[in-house]
């Protein structure tokens, strides 16, 4: 049976107005959440990863941000510019997981009040009951004593079991759609597979659509079922998990793929240059400096899809022409 | 040294259009204090009972007061009194502070510890009273005001630099500079301070604005500058009984304190913002 | 918490006790002799025997710690010694004039509270809108004219222009709406600005992104969260600036010729009334540390970080 | 020949954050001995609060050890004259986790570069200039650099500067601190090539320290496995990598996801939580997380024990 599309993204841009001048942050992208399925969202600083969820979110404030394309949740489309609807859905229906638990509590509540007061904003109940809701949804962490954890403050945690509780706080209204802002990266190895282990379990329970954002490719292979590659702000390359790590088509895949040191000693195969920084958007295809297959159209290219074969679509000139495409010139 | 070019400063700083307003408004009030006895019209302290509360115009462009002596030349002679002691203050202070704060802060230690108590004492203590205990002690008079304002204001200081140093001397340059062999002496001087200058500049404009007021408040008083020296606070002081007949005796002084502290705090707003991108 | 507020208190003793060595130092480094000032005060000639007589009657002539200690001694049993002046007891003075002090600060506090509070707020809510350049203005203004100079001029318009207040003395609750509006004002434009930064500063925090995230209210993300972080610095200043509004008062006493401690403090320094200045600077060294214990103790109710203590020690 | 020797070095925070609060004593780093060869690369791995970064300090020489020796080429770096300690400050350099808090934002590069120099090497404007330029290209920069502040470098070329400040005057030993948490992907794969090329032409001895494994497996020649304070294992040789035996060891590797779709993990996962620092009993620090913890490892801390040639576990299982 196809699956339920949950989330459909089309055509979403994103721009920062700044000192009278725009600069696009995220371009053209276009993506779908499936229900009980992950997609796993790479990308290193600056590609503009972060900003995409905050405006799934609506979360970026009206006058320093301009956001166009659609963004349809269950067929709806997403009432950004009426702030008191999307503001009942964020949490509800759309809910978030941060990067830094520890940074993202506020010091002076206990981690109690954190919970009760985000399901009194979406349930009419009263104090103890949130506290009951609470403290079940908690047990399905497997947090030992969760009363204990409630009456304590974020400073007395440590990351860990912060970033549990705020997935206990995202998944408590069984959102259709999690998005999870590069969740482990501030954790310790040992506890990131930990945190992975039950963020898959609690989403298979509740047959959360979800979209992970990482900038390591383990933890996108652990979890994705689907993956996109972000680069200057576009959706370079596009693929089932499998596909995109067995044959990654665009340059830029394949150079990350490779300069991850994985157990070997012979020399790195390193992508040269940096990751372009967001006030400087040049022309054509943004990869251009550090692609050893670079052309001269390359600067002209407009970044259209251009070989999508079977979900597999990927946006660089390489493939867009016919002759068969010579894979060890660039790898 | 600072990490700036001084032109970069300037066109970044004209974009303040209030600033640079108010920057050339001070120069001018300083430019009257020096040049007072060119452009003053009349003498400050000659008393002419006969020309007593004459509105503006004529001889004394700003009117007399009660004992007819001519309001802008005692504004302008004043101007020497109140701006100077305020910058004589600050100056003392910010020197005998930063050095004390910076070793201080650097060394840390027993003496770092020592230090603080003192600053507790003394700076948990309202400055008001202690000026005023000192003054009943060395008796009224400009200079005693100006040495009991530098017993206390050092010490703000002090506190105020031994936090920025501390902040500064957390960060890894500092550590990463004794790893390339740079003297504590070195270090002070070629990480440390060119680090807390722009913080210091900042803070000592915003504090020439509240020196001004607590001064003239002294004068105000009766402790600070005796009659007939032209002082604003004085100024203000003699015109309190003519509030009725004639209120602009008041009110001239008064508004010119004003605008010379707006003036330096937006001062001191405009060099914080442009100090502080210089970084970024 | 108990424990805490009693260890705070035993560490502000040696504060007050370094106060009044202080003082009593200064006193003692004066070129003019006490007894003499004595003298001058109750104006009878300064033979040389009438001074050796009053230098033994107070005891002068033992050495500085000695005296110092007596007059511990006496002043930890609240006999603060005689005013050279009017020959009363100190105490009774101070007593006397202390309560109408108190009451102008306590009422300046409530001015500030009444203008700081919803004028940082807004203007911090309505950032860049009528209310913020208003209160810009307001603020500028406030914290830049000499409070001597406001006090004037807030008598010419309520006072005798409109005719609604008092023009000076103590007297009905109406008296005491100017002086301590002119006390206050200087505070409460400082006050403005630190609770608006305070909150532009926290609505930039990671932790309101996650409150907005979560769905909450705007009237919750600011007014609980960004809030609750931005009193923390203002609780902490007031603790210093009740003392400073305390010994401020003096300038505003003299101007409205308010019965209180302000204009006994003027009048025993030009009269160099030495144990009348001891006993003030006593007085206000207490009350300046207890106002600083309660903005302590007020600053760990709201943070618990200070009251339990970080046990995450980031290595 | 070791080129640094430190034997039995422990360092203690007191910490009181008011003076009102209990103190607490953090051990750190608790009886460490560990010591590094000419020209080879020592990797010291573990997660956040297990003291790797205090014990980099102290090999660096910029926190002094409350207990324990160091010795630098056989002479030691606290009891020896000042004079000669400051020749050993050249002997040994440092390279940061936080590029950016590293370098004084309002000095150039150049003069970043430069302050070494001028402090250890007596040489006139244009030597050092040239000097200071070289260093800038054998790192990837290009001479033109020399000018700009550090707010207009990238994080990977400013870690690039901070690595030829290290190199400038020659140093046997670079204690390299997590020197690419704070860089991406691709960039961390740079600077890694950087280092390994730099220690066969300067025949550099490197202090590695990391919480990334990989990372350390390429660059290092042996490693160390620090938990809670103290070195838990050690193999002289990277290639007996396989050999890693002791339980915190394992978990570790075992944590490392590999980036290959083929092989997902299904561990079966304890829902422990890596404890405080410096809380341990008088056991070993491992016991309470440990699967297979007895008796005797809650009461007796374990010490190091040679399990094999060139290989060590603290460990009362082995």
């Amino acid at each position: 049976m196809i699956k339920e599309k949950v989330m459909d993204v089309e055509g979403l841009c994103v721009s920062l107005l700044h000192r009278q001048r725009e600069i696009s942050v995220v371009r053209d992208v276009s993506f779908c959440l499936e229900e009980g399925k992950v997609l796993g969202l790479i990308g290193e600083s600056g590609c503009g990863k972060s900003i995409t969820c905050l405006s799934l979110l609506g979360l970026l404030e009206k006058d320093r941000w301009k956001v166009e394309g659609s963004v349809r949740l269950k067929g709806k489309e997403l009432p950004y510019l009426n702030r008191e609807k999307i503001r009942r859905l964020r949490g509800s229906s759309v809910a978030m997981v941060m990067q830094n638990p520890i940074s993202s509590f506020n010091p002076l509540l206990t981690v109690g009040q954190h919970f009760t007061e985000t399901i009194r904003t979406h349930k009419e109940v009263t104090r103890r009951e949130a506290g009951q809701i609470a403290v079940e949804m908690l047990l399905k962490l497997n947090l030992s004593e969760p009363e204990k954890v409630m009456g304590q403050y974020p400073f007395q945690l440590s990351g860990g079991m912060l970033q549990r509780v705020m997935i206990a706080i995202a998944l408590f209204m069984c959102p259709h759609v999690l998005i999870a802002d590069e969740p482990t990266t501030s954790l310790d190895v040992t506890v990131q597979y930990q945190i992975l282990k039950e963020l898959a379990e609690l989403r298979d329970h509740y047959r959360t659509a979800m979209l992970l954002v990482s900038h390591d490719l383990g933890v996108i292979a652990q979890m994705a079922d689907e993956v996109a590659v972000m680069y200057g702000g576009y959706v370079v390359e596009q693929a089932p998990s499998r596909e995109i790590f067995c044959n990654p088509m665009h340059p830029y895949t394949r150079g990350l793929m490779k300069s991850r040191p994985a157990f070997t000693k012979d020399r790195l195969n390193v992508l040269e240059g940096y990751p372009p920084s967001l006030m400087k958007r040049s022309r054509g295809c943004p990869f251009y400096e550090r692609c050893r297959c670079a052309r001269k159209d390359c600067l002209e290219f407009d970044m259209k899809e251009t070989g999508a074969t079977g979900g597999h679509s990927v946006r660089c000139l390489l493939y867009a022409g016919e002759e068969e495409v010579k894979m060890d010139a660039c790898s | 040294m600072i990490g700036l070019g001084f032109d970069k400063f300037l066109s970044r700083f004209v974009k303040h259009k209030a600033a640079v307003l108010c920057l050339f408004f001070v120069l001018a009030v300083i430019a009257g204090g020096i040049f007072a006895p060119w452009l003053a019209p009349n003498d400050p302290n000659k008393i002419e009972l006969k020309l007593k509360l004459l509105g503006p115009g004529g001889q004394f462009p700003l009117g007399t007061d009660h004992l007819g002596r001519c309001i802008l030349s005692r504004l302008l002679y004043g101007t020497r009194i109140s701006l100077g002691s305020a910058f004589l203050v600050m100056s003392f202070s910010l020197t005998i502070g930063t050095a004390v704060g910076i070793f201080s802060a650097y060394r840390g230690g027993r003496i770092d510890n020592l230090l603080m108590r003192l600053c507790d004492i003394f700076l948990s203590f309202p400055s008001l009273v202690l000026v005023l205990v000192i003054i009943g002690v060395l008796g009224s008079g400009m200079v005693n005001v100006i040495i009991g304002m530098i017993l206390v204001q050092w010490l703000w200081y002090v506190r105020i630099i031994r936090s920025l140093v501390l902040s500064i001397k957390e960060r890894t340059f500092v550590s990463a500079a004794k790893v390339a062999g740079t003297s504590d002496m070195k270090i002070i001087f070629r990480h440390i301070l060119p680090n807390v200058l722009p913080q210091l500049i900042v803070l000592s404009t915003l504090d020439l604005g509240s020196l001004i007021l607590h001064f003239s408040g002294y004068s105000f008083l009766g402790f600070g500058v005796q009659p007939p020296t032209p002082e604003w606070g004085a100024m203000i002081e003699e015109g309190r009984r003519f509030i009725r007949s004639a209120p602009e005796l008041m009110f001239y002084p008064g508004m010119l304190i004003t605008l010379i502290v707006i003036s330096f705090n937006l001062i001191g707003d405009a060099l914080r913002d442009v100090l502080d991108e210089s970084v970024t | 918490m108990r424990a805490y507020i009693i260890k705070r208190l035993i560490s502000l003793v040696p504060v007050v006790f370094g106060i009044t060595i202080l003082t009593f130092i200064l006193i003692h480094m004066v070129p003019v002799d006490p007894a003499h000032a004595y003298m001058t005060a109750t104006n009878t000639p300064p033979t040389e025997r009438a001074v050796a007589a009053v230098r033994a009657e107070f005891g002068l002539d033992r050495p500085l710690p000695e005296q110092y200690f007596t007059w511990l001694g006496k002043a930890l049993r609240l006999d603060l010694g005689k005013s050279y002046v009017s020959q009363e007891p100190v105490l009774e003075e101070l007593k006397h004039s202390f309560p109408s002090t108190l009451l102008l600060t306590l009422a300046a506090v409530g001015w500030l509270i009444l203008l700081a509070l919803p004028l940082g707020f807004l203007s911090a809510v309505f950032k860049d809108s009528i209310v913020d350049h208003l209160s810009r203005a307001f603020t500028f203004v406030a914290a830049s004219a000499p409070p001597f100079w406001l006090g004037f001029l807030l008598i010419e318009l309520f006072a005798l222009k409109l005719g609604l207040l008092p023009v000076m003395g103590k007297g009905s609750w109406q008296h005491l709406i100017l002086p301590s509006l002119t006390l206050a004002l200087n505070y409460a434009a400082s006050y403005t600005r630190l609770l608006r930064s305070g909150i532009l500063e926290n609505l930039k925090q990671p932790f309101i992104l996650y409150a907005r995230a979560r769905g909450l209210k705007q009237k919750l993300v600011i007014g609980k969260h960004a809030l609750k972080n931005a009193l923390l610095p203002v609780v902490n200043a007031f603790g210093m600036s009740f003392g400073y509004m305390l010994a401020g008062s003096v300038i505003v006493e003299n101007i409205f010729a308010w019965p209180g401690l302000g204009r006994l403090i003027t009048e025993s320094i030009f009269n160099r009334d030495y144990p009348m200045i001891q006993g003030y600077v006593a007085l206000m060294a207490v009350v300046f540390v207890l106002s600083n214990l309660l903005a302590d103790i007020a600053s760990a109710i709201i943070d618990p970080r200070i009251r339990i203590g970080d046990d995450r020690v980031g290595v | 020949m070791h080129v640094l020797e430190m034997r039995d070095v422990s360092r203690k925070y007191s910490f009181k954050r008011y003076f009102w609060q209990r103190k607490k004593v953090i051990e750190a780093v608790k009886g460490v001995t560990l010591s590094i060869e000419q020209g080879t690369c020592l990797g010291l791995v573990g997660e956040s609060g297990c003291g790797k970064t205090t014990l980099g300090k102290i090999a660096a020489g910029i926190e002094k050890p409350d207990q324990g020796e160091i010795l630098l080429m056989g002479s030691s770096m606290l009891s020896s004259p000042r004079s000669q300690r400051l020749l050993m400050r050249k002997e040994l350099q440092m390279v940061f986790q936080d590029c950016t808090g590293s370098v004084n934002p309002r000095h150039t590069a150049g003069k970043v570069i430069g302050e070494p120099i001028r402090n250890f090497l007596k040489l006139n404007k244009d030597e050092e200039e040239g000097m200071v330029e070289k260093l800038l290209e054998t790192v990837g920069l290009n001479k033109e650099d020399r000018h700009k502040y550090p707010g207009q470098f990238s994080g990977g070329q400013l870690q690039r500067v901070c690595i030829a400040r290290a190199l400038a005057v020659k140093p046997m030993l670079i204690v390299l601190d997590e020197p690419l948490s704070s860089l991406d992907v691709s960039v961390q794969a740079q600077i890694l090539n950087l280092l390994a090329d730099l220690k066969k032409e300067y025949g550099l001895s490197y202090l590695f320290i990391s919480h990334d494994i990989e990372a350390v497996y390429y660059l290092s020649d042996a490693l160390a496995v620090m938990y809670l304070g103290n070195v838990v294992e050690y193999i002289a040789d990277i290639s007996m990598f396989e050999a890693l035996c002791h339980p915190y060891a394992e978990k570790l590797l075992s944590s490392v996801l590999p980036a290959d779709p083929g092989k997902i993990k299904n561990m079966e996962v304890k829902n422990d939580e890596n404890e405080k620092p410096g809380t341990g009993p008088g056991g070993c620090s491992y016991a309470r997380r440990c699967a297979r913890a007895s008796a005797r490892c809650l009461d007796t801390a374990p010490g190091l024990k040679e399990v094999s040639e060139k290989h060590y576990v603290a460990c009362h299982h082995y």
